[in-house]
């Protein structure tokens, strides 16, 4: 048995194993949501928080944390509602100009040799800034294909899991898989030996955040799809969430040791601790203050887990 | 020694050039006023950074998101058991500090013997703070005794009273970090756990004591706080999440561990204060306001930055 | 091939840091086939030659060139890379989040497309067999698991590893520190079939042993200049150490007959759980030996961790320091000055009313480095500014001056010159004799020579017990795989 | 009959006196119409986080528990849209208030932000016959209550060409980040005779203004119970005048009638106006004896109160 549970494969599990439990616990509040619809119903937000995780994970695998990412897919949302639904055109070099941004911010944060905790807090403003002035007030409309695509029927399995599972895997395949993924998250663990290794390090920063900010335009054009419209404000939370979300699933602040799959995973249990609550129907008073104490929860449990494997 | 070299330098440079353009657009009187103010607010920004700054020095992913959520539980509990009497204004104080302490120990456990990452386990412990406070007084607004606000909004000439108390605890603090071996222990650890370990100091006794040294100050902020404006109120912290944070690193504090400066704490609580005026001054709209108070951040940083 | 030009002439280069000069004039020139073996004091410059050779500094002055070439401005890492030059940094660099096989593939651009890992696997597989027999490191282990002596050898393997491409030349800087006997012999009987086969190798060692009977020409640098360049036979250990700038002292005193177990105090008492009873007593010199990796670490951990109330496994009452060998990891506080990292174990002390006392931070970091004789101009430098060696005898300072009475020592004269490990044998015996107790993990054979007992590990536990005259060799390789036959 | 009928409510914050007051409102009354069997249950969910995507989930969430009727107080008018139009499809009564929702088959109860803005305006056009300079605080930028009142402000001082607003200063519907933006401003402004504001701020600004030792303007304050006690002792010591406006917390209670007696059966026009509450000089006193210590001024509304407003708009 501890030839497989190596700390590695136990990185991966612990995150599966609090999902599970958390949707167990779901389904027997409320065994209604185990149909298809009910599935859809709980899950569907979690494709816009996953790709977000993402997003975070790509700038914590090169030891960075991303303050702005919450007001970034807020601006992408309200680009993707207003510019790509009515000139589809300025649209697409917004979204791309967005994804640019991000790489350059990565260059900048790479040859000036900053922190990117404060660069990223001061362009958590930026976003803002520029988001209130392309949408002052709610509104826009989410374009149809978007629409469309977010509320997929497909048979049988429904769309929120295929898309994670999709998203997750991609990502894995990509990051921990594949020949390039390994100088990237060399990079992170590091920085020093891949440089030496005759690698640019620049490269690799202004690669990690140009995945980064697609993705973060990837999660505010999925959030439209759902919402239909956006604010400015819409996505603030997510630069907390995604960062919890990388690090439930098993991510860590510093040595590019990261988990695509658990992050997803991480995230979606985020996402459903909260329904978890509504479920329970608690008084008001204390709702808010379960969502902290399920979050304790949660990560205690995978402590118990760890404990439990390294005694054996 | 150079001076371009100290961390904080930036910090400043950046509040005395916008403190210029604030003097030039509306003169050299309300440029006056306009550092009596910033002293004031600035004030509660550095009494909560100073917790944080601690807390982020001890490395990597160490950074306390409780603090909103602290000052408010704290100054709610407060001024209700006060209820406006002078009578109660130390044990309302006692009460303050003692539920920082709990806040901070309640953390460190969360952290350590749950092993739960500092950020998540104090973003989860807050909500639990925030409900603690709802359920105890639904939010209602009551007044702080009169010698409290008296205090709080209190002046010494153009000085405020706390500003400078806060600054004898600044540099109190400045001690604490360089000359003490609570201090030293905090910046070993920041650097290098597993080496400060092996020399010899209480690794963890050091984080814990960091935990709860924040929170309290976080409290006592929550508690002043109320004075100054009239009362406790749920959101009153909400701001405080991010500007410790910002204050911290824009005051040339490393978000990797292991350094630390206090002088930095004051500069850049009066930027921060002194940037939000000059831009509400300049009666931009809200959306260039925002775009150019990151602008502006950022640029300072990258002023600062050691080129590769 | 057949090709005369030198693989690499260095003329006249010099680069110094601020007012550190760390090379002078220096000039180094390497035959195809050739193994050359550069020795100096800490601090001598060795590394940062290697590190220009390398493409990660530039020179201020001088000329370098490749087979006959000389480089250009843009010279760096991947034009160095190319010319076939491969460098084993005296600080371990791998990425430690990544397998070994992928670790291999950082280094080869090359291997990529389909089952891309499994080339890798197999290329670091393979190599790691043709220099480390017998190693048991597979490629998918995560290299932060790995112990430090096996990382070492996956980056030295690594350098060597070539897919189509040439290797010419490899660097080796301080390659053995963290192996033990059987590694580093293997590695240096590898060194000769590399050289055999037209390969250059530079071997950057205080290892004089090892020096002596692998390179075949060895140059001697000294405050970053070259004072003798000569062919290997007509060196000896006395004129390499003279060279150096130091004087040998004599070998450690045959210890002839047995002696007793000294009759002070028992400080440390460690039951046996499998193994046999660890004890050491006040003012003894003990040492733990063994294949590296065996958990002498962990055991010296533990003790420290027991004098400071955490561990009941282990008796000890008094206060204890400590000596890291993996500085990086476990030793430098890298933000700090020299002055604050010597100090650090002690400021404890030096609190009076709450402060602490600059003037004795000042004084203790002074005397130790006179002691130690640490090279540097000013002790407000920064830690990494110093030489790896020199960063080593900042955490003897440390240890030694604390006011602790017993002084773990994990394997810490890794990368230390001779000269200085000789001034060290010399303080740590007299501490000895003033009452101080040490426990030292070493993997020289040398070393154990200075311990009054030694305890060999096997599994994580002490398998036999030696007393200082019965320490040989064989004796110690004997217990490391039978215990039946020791003790 | 809804005596099988579930209500929730789904509330995006919680942070703040008028939210609490909104939600002790609806214990008060929605509880007792679920323990008088008027319907089966009559639960309130807040979410922890100020989120549309947060709120979108609960909503979903609500859907799948089986409510019959959700009434909403929405962190978006528009975010939600998605969420409410699946709850609608699968049979859901939706009712929104105060943060109403724009999609078509929900219900709006809807406050006239526009012309709360408005009137204080129009107010300090009487009270300041030769005009003069107005300081503006806003609320949370890119919230759509913010732009509305804003919105009418600038109207009324489009209006009355007397008046201009000299600064405007955000402080996110937070007293201690107005308190901290307006002293920050006002050292560069001249002469402010009034202050206009969007609930909440005015004892932060009134504290400001005393801080800085310059003359107190007057001040609009939004029927929170420390901005109408100090306008009450201002009043008795030197008979300052000026008004208070908001909307009454407990409009959370009329929402709830609404749905009931859609579920009902009854005919309920999709859009329906509440009054805001205001407090003048005159009925300053009464309205500090109904307001609680430390809360917010507020009505509550009964079955046939709210059955009045139903009819009159029809
Ligand atoms: N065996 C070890 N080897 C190296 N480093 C260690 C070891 N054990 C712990 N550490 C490092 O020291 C930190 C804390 O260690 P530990 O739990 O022993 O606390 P401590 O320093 O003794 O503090 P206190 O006395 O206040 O409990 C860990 O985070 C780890 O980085
Ligand atoms: N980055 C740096 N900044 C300042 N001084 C440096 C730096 N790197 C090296 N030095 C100095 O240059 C000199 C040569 O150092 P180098 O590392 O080359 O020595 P070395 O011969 O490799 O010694 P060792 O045997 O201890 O490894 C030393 O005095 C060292 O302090
Ligand atoms: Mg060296
Ligand atoms: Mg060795």
């Amino acid at each position: 048995m501890s030839r497989y549970l190596t700390a590695n494969t136990m990185r991966t599990l612990l995150p599966a194993l609090s999902l599970a439990a958390i949707l167990a616990a779901i389904f027997y509040l409320q065994p209604r949501t185990m149909s298809y619809f009910g599935l859809n119903l709980l899950l569907n937000l979690a494709v816009p928080i996953a790709l977000a995780t993402i997003a975070q994970m790509f700038i914590l695998c090169v030891n960075d944390l991303d303050l702005s990412l919450g007001a970034f897919v807020s601006l992408t949302a309200c680009i993707t509602a207003t510019w790509l639904y009515d000139t589809p055109v300025l649209g697409v070099l917004a979204l791309a100009g967005c994804v640019l941004a991000y790489a350059a911010l990565g260059a900048l944060i790479h040859l000036r040799n900053l922190p990117s905790i404060v660069v990223t807090l001061g362009m958590s403003f930026v976003w803002v800034g520029i988001a209130v002035l392309i949408l002052p007030t709610p509104g826009g409309k989410a374009p149809e294909w978007i629409r469309a695509l977010m509320t997929l029927k497909p048979a049988l399995i429904p769309f929120p899991i295929i898309a994670v599972v999709v998203i997750a895997i991609v990502v894995h395949f990509g990051l921990m898989k594949s020949a390039a993924g390994v100088v990237l998250r060399g990079a992170g663990g590091n920085p020093l030996s891949v440089e030496r290794a005759g690698w640019s390090l620049l490269k690799v920063k202004v690669t990690m955040y140009a995945i980064s900010g697609f993705f973060g335009v990837l999660s505010g054009m999925a959030l439209v799809g759902l919402t239909t419209s956006a604010d400015a404000n819409i996505a603030e939370r997510y630069t907390l969430l995604s960062i919890a979300g990388a690090i439930l699933g098993g991510s860590e602040f510093v040595g590019g040791r990261v988990s695509p799959i658990g992050a997803v995973i991480g995230a979606v249990t985020l996402l459903l601790t909260g329904s978890f609550l509504s479920f329970l129907r608690l008084n008001p008073d204390w709702q808010i203050g379960a969502q902290g104490a399920i979050l304790i929860l949660v990560l205690a449990m995978r402590m118990l887990i760890n404990r439990s494997d390294k005694r054996s | 020694m150079n001076l371009t070299e100290k961390p904080w330098i930036w910090a400043w440079l950046g509040t005395v050039s916008i403190w210029l353009v604030i003097a030039s657009i509306s003169g050299l009187s309300a440029g006056t006023e306009v550092l009596t103010a910033a002293a004031s607010f600035g004030t509660f920004f550095v009494l909560v950074a100073i917790g944080q700054m601690f807390v982020v020095t001890l490395g990597p992913g160490n950074v306390d998101l409780s603090i909103p959520a602290c000052m408010t539980l704290a100054s709610t509990v407060a001024m209700k058991v006060m209820n406006g009497s002078e009578a109660m204004l130390i044990p309302g104080f006692l009460i303050v500090v003692a539920i920082g302490l709990t806040i901070g120990a309640f953390n460190f456990a969360l952290i350590i013997l749950l092993r739960i990452p500092p950020i998540i386990a104090t973003l989860s412990s807050s909500f639990l703070y925030l409900s603690t406070a709802i359920w105890y007084n639904r939010g209602l607004r009551v007044k702080p005794p009169e010698a409290l606000a008296e205090f709080a909004t209190g002046k010494i000439g153009v000085v405020p009273l706390l500003a400078i108390a806060v600054l004898i605890l600044t540099v109190l603090m400045h001690f604490v970090l360089h000359r003490t071996y609570f201090g030293r222990s905090i910046l070993a650890v920041g650097q290098n756990a597993k080496a400060a370990h092996l020399a010899g100091i209480p690794v963890e006794r050091t984080r814990f004591l960091t935990y709860v040294m924040c929170a309290v100050l976080a409290a006592i902020c929550g508690y002043f706080l109320a004075g100054f404006s009239g009362g406790a109120a749920l959101n009153m912290g909400e701001e405080y999440l991010l500007m410790s944070i910002a204050v911290v690193v824009i005051g040339g504090t490393s978000v990797a561990g292991g350094f630390a400066n206090l002088p930095g704490l004051w500069g850049a609580a009066l930027f921060m204060f002194l940037l939000v005026t000059m831009l509400n001054t300049l009666g931009l709209s809200a959306g260039y306001r925002l775009i150019l108070t990151g602008a502006i951040i950022v640029a300072v940083i990258a002023i600062s930055g050691k080129k590769r | 091939m057949i090709n005369d030009l030198p693989v690499v002439d260095v003329h006249g280069v010099g680069k110094s840091f601020g007012a550190v000069n760390a090379l002078q004039d220096a000039h180094l020139v390497v035959q195809p086939g050739e193994c050359v073996g550069l020795v100096g004091h800490n601090g001598a410059g060795k590394s940062t030659l290697m590190n220009i050779l390398s493409g990660v500094l530039s020179p201020d002055t001088g000329t370098i060139s490749f087979a006959g070439e000389a480089i250009t401005a843009r010279y760096g890492v991947s034009e160095a890379k190319q010319f076939g030059l491969r460098c084993v940094f005296q600080e371990l660099s791998l990425c430690p989040n990544l397998t070994v096989a992928e670790n291999a593939r950082i280094t080869h651009p090359q291997i990529r497309g389909f089952g891309w890992r499994n080339d890798a696997s197999e290329l670091i597989k393979n190599w790691l067999d043709e220099v480390f027999p017998d190693n048991g490191i597979k490629g998918d282990d995560v290299v932060g698991d790995l112990t430090i002596a096996r990382r070492q050898m996956v980056e030295i393997s690594r350098a060597f590893s070539s897919l189509d491409e040439q290797v010419r030349l490899v660097i080796l800087d301080e390659p053995t520190s963290s192996l033990d006997k059987i590694s580093a012999d293997q590695l240096l009987t590898f060194v000769k079939k590399f050289t055999a086969q037209g390969g250059s190798v530079i071997l950057i060692s205080h290892m004089l042993r090892e020096v002596l009977s692998t390179s075949d020409r060895i140059v001697v640098m000294r405050d970053g200049t070259m004072v003798a360049d000569d062919a290997t036979e007509n060196f000896d250990r006395d004129r390499l150490v003279r060279e150096m700038g130091s004087v040998l002292a004599e070998d450690a005193e045959e210890a002839s007959a047995e002696t007793a177990r000294a009759n002070t105090a028992r400080v440390i008492q460690i039951p046996a759980k499998d193994g046999i009873d660890l004890n050491v007593f006040q003012g003894e010199i003990v040492g733990f030996a063994g294949i590296a990796g065996q958990g002498q670490t962990e055991k010296l951990i533990q003790i420290f961790d027991a004098s400071n109330g955490k561990v009941n496994a282990v008796n000890i009452d008094n206060a204890a320091a400590f000596v890291a060998g993996d500085r990086q990891a476990a030793g430098v506080f890298p933000g700090w000055s020299i002055e604050k990292n010597i100090s650090i174990a002690s400021v404890r002390m030096m609190v009076q009313r709450y402060l602490i006392d600059p003037l004795q931070e000042i004084n203790i970091s002074n005397e130790w480095k006179e002691r130690l004789g640490i090279r540097t101009d000013d002790l407000s430098n920064n830690i990494l500014s110093l030489s790896g060696g020199n960063q080593q005898k900042v955490l003897f300072a440390r240890a030694l001056g604390s006011p602790a009475q017993i002084v773990l020592m994990d394997d810490p004269m890794r990368g230390v010159d001779i000269g200085t490990k000789q001034d060290v044998y010399a303080i740590l015996k007299q501490e000895a004799e003033n009452g101080r107790t040490f426990v030292w993990y070493t993997t020289e054979m040398d070393e154990l020579k200075h311990c009054d007992y030694v305890y060999v590990f096997r599994d994580g536990e002490a398998v036999a017990e030696l007393p200082s005259h019965k320490v040989t060799e064989a004796s110690i390789l004997n217990a490391s795989f039978d215990p039946a036959t020791a003790a | 009959d809804t005596a099988d009928k579930k209500i929730a409510l789904s509330n995006n914050y919680a942070g703040n006196s008028w939210r609490q007051a909104m939600l002790t409102s609806w214990e008060t009354v929605a509880g007792k119409a679920s323990a008088d069997g008027v319907v089966a249950a009559a639960d309130a969910f807040t979410t922890a986080e100020n989120q549309v995507t947060e709120q979108a989930a609960q909503i979903q969430n609500l859907i799948l528990q089986g409510y019959d009727a959700i009434v909403i107080n929405a962190a978006s008018p528009e975010g939600l849209n998605g969420a409410v139009k699946e709850a609608c499809d699968a049979g859901l009564v939706v009712v929104s208030f105060d943060g109403i929702v724009t999609e078509p088959c929900a219900w709006r109860i809807a406050v006239d932000f526009h012309q709360m803005g408005k009137i204080q305006v129009e107010y300090l056009a009487e009270r300041l016959p030769d005009g003069g300079n107005l300081l503006e605080i806003r609320g949370l930028a890119g919230v759509f209550v913010d732009d509305e009142i804003s919105g009418g402000i600038h109207e009324g001082v489009a209006e009355n060409a007397k008046f201009s607003i000299e600064g405007s200063v955000h402080g996110d519907w937070a007293q201690d980040v107005a308190q901290k933006a307006v002293a920050g401003i006002l050292p560069s402004l001249s002469d402010i005779k009034g202050v206009v504001t969007q609930g909440g701020d005015g004892y932060g600004a009134s504290q400001a203004f005393k801080a800085a030792g310059r003359d107190m303007p007057i001040i609009v304050m939004g029927n929170r119970h420390d901005e109408l006690s100090w306008w009450k002792e201002q009043k008795d010591a030197n008979g300052y005048e000026t008004m208070s406006v908001s909307i009454a917390p407990g409009v959370s209670t009329l929402a709830f009638w609404v749905a009931q007696q859609i579920l009902d059966g009854k005919d309920v026009p999709k859009d329906l106006t509440v009054p805001f509450l205001s407090i003048t000089q005159d009925t300053l006193e009464a309205s500090l004896e109904t307001t609680q210590a430390g809360g917010v001024a507020n009505v509550e509304y009964s079955q046939e109160e709210a059955q009045g407003v139903i009819a009159g708009a029809m």
